[in-house]
């Protein structure tokens, strides 16, 4: 059976985050297995809820809760990146409010090594 | 020739911006969660490897000093491109020793044995 | 929000969780004050560990992962001690977090 | 073994298609997409046309066409559920970005 996990790299507001998307929903379509999707470097912005993007323009992370929701696909993020950029998800924030999208699940780079080990595919967006 | 699960092609130079820091970080724990990883470096990714670089100078963390530690991660399978290091006019000066210098070829050839390839 | 320390009448950045700011600036006297702070006390085992992990950082620029730790620690202290149970019978909360935090390091980064 | 090459940027630009193009195996294929798409016209491309090599490229149609560009005839038009299953008929993936 074939697996697939997706690791993404590129901000919300970036083209280059539709074609992974695009990737993704072609991936449903087909009814691919996707064992996860895991946000590292800028793609951890997209958990960032303070991130609103004209509404003429993509807006990758209503289409992420769409996915989310409707295929149960799992957004898993790398805590360490999303700090970095500003994100808080809990109580170890202090002083900052918590502006983490629940759709995503806070996780490690731990979790891209078992995202890697548990598919039979790994593609970089 | 190994049987690793994953590689890593580094390709960025290593101070403007974070991405070899980034790439050692899945580096190091796919090795801590003893999983085979490899590392490739080829284009602007060879100046990682050069000897004598002082990153304090620009107030740069100097990530390339953890390549030391590699021993402790048992990540052992470290390949250059030689072509890479020829067009920039590099020698084989680097700051880790138990690195194999390859010709295109042949590192594609390592590159093919592993399962997944991610690049920064 | 950081959290400040007073340490021979001298004032030492922490965050949050009180690891120190600026690694330049513990010393063993200071390590004393912040287990104590923590109801934590060290042993001469401890310390091993500690100033073990504190010699690695400075070598390599950053702290070991748990597993990279006991390997490392092999050579020098031998099989009995280079075992994870072993480190974290020393330190329950994790070897890589309280060690680290007692050697005056920065914390380990959340997903390491 | 066969590696499915996504190049995501301009040869113009930056050299990774051509660090690509340094180990790529004639059993291998390459997708343009993004601006990796402005490469159907960069001599790399046409060198590698000229060549007498197994070396598949493909480009993802929308992509191209976004862009104003238009695929020689002998370069496949593809769609992304064809780039999907490529991903399962070769053994692995290289992002180039």
């Amino acid at each position: 059976m074939d697996k697939l996990a997706v690791l993404i790299t590129t901000p919300p507001y970036s083209n280059l985050t539709v074609t992974a998307i695009d990737y993704i929903e072609a991936a449903l379509r087909l009814n691919v297995n996707i064992v996860g999707v895991f946000f590292y470097q800028d793609g951890a912005l997209h958990a960032n809820s303070n991130i609103h993007i004209a509404s003429d323009e993509y807006q990758a992370v209503a289409k992420l809760t769409q996915l989310h929701q409707e295929f149960g696909l799992a957004l898993h993020l790398c805590i360490t990146a999303a700090e970095k950029r500003g994100i808080a998800c809990d109580a170890l924030s202090e002083g900052s409010a918590i502006n983490i999208n629940p759709i995503f699940t806070v996780s490690g780079l731990g979790e891209l090594v078992s995202l890697t080990t548990n598919s039979t595919r790994l593609v970089q967006f | 020739m190994t049987t690793n699960l994953l590689a890593i092609i580094n390709s960025s130079a290593p101070y403007n911006r974070n991405l070899g820091k980034e790439s050692l970080d899945v580096a190091l724990i796919f090795a801590s969660f003893e999983q085979g990883v490899s590392l490739f470096f080829q284009g602007d990714g060879v100046y990682q490897l050069i000897d004598q670089q002082n990153p304090q100078k620009i107030s740069a963390k100097d990530y390339l000093k953890t390549f030391s530690a590699f021993e402790f991660y048992d990540i052992e399978d470290i390949y250059i491109c030689q072509e890479s290091l020829t067009v920039r006019n590099l020698s084989e000066s680097f700051h880790i020793d138990n690195v194999q210098v390859l010709p295109p070829e042949t590192f594609a050839k390592h590159l093919a044995m592993h399962q997944q390839i991610l690049r920064f | 929000m950081a959290i400040t320390l007073i340490f021979n009448k001298q004032e030492i950045a922490t965050d949050k969780q009180g690891y120190l700011l600026d690694h330049l600036q513990w010393s063993e006297a200071l390590a004393e004050v912040m287990a104590t702070n923590d109801k934590f006390t060290l042993s001469d085992e401890h310390w091993e560990v500690i100033n073990f992990v504190r010699t690695f950082y400075l070598t390599y620029n950053t702290s070991p992962a748990i597993r990279a730790l006991t390997k490392a620690m092999k050579s020098e202290f031998g099989e009995e001690k280079a075992s994870s149970r072993y480190l974290y019978r020393l330190f329950p909360d994790g070897p890589a977090k309280q060690a680290t935090k007692y050697a005056g390091l920065p914390k380990p980064a959340r997903c390491i | 073994m066969s590696i499915l090459h996504l190049i995501r940027s301009s040869a113009f630009h930056r050299s990774d298609f051509e660090q690509c193009l340094s180990i790529a195996q004639s059993n291998d294929t390459i997708i343009f997409c993004d601006d990796g798409c402005y490469n159907l016209s960069h001599p790399l491309t046409t060198n590698l046309l000229a060549q007498e090599n197994k070396l598949t490229i493909k480009v993802l149609q929308d992509h191209a066409q976004a862009r104003a560009i238009i695929a020689p005839q002998t370069i496949e038009g593809i769609t992304m559920e064809d780039l999907v299953s490529l991903t399962f008929t070769h053994d692995k993936v290289i992002t180039w970005q």
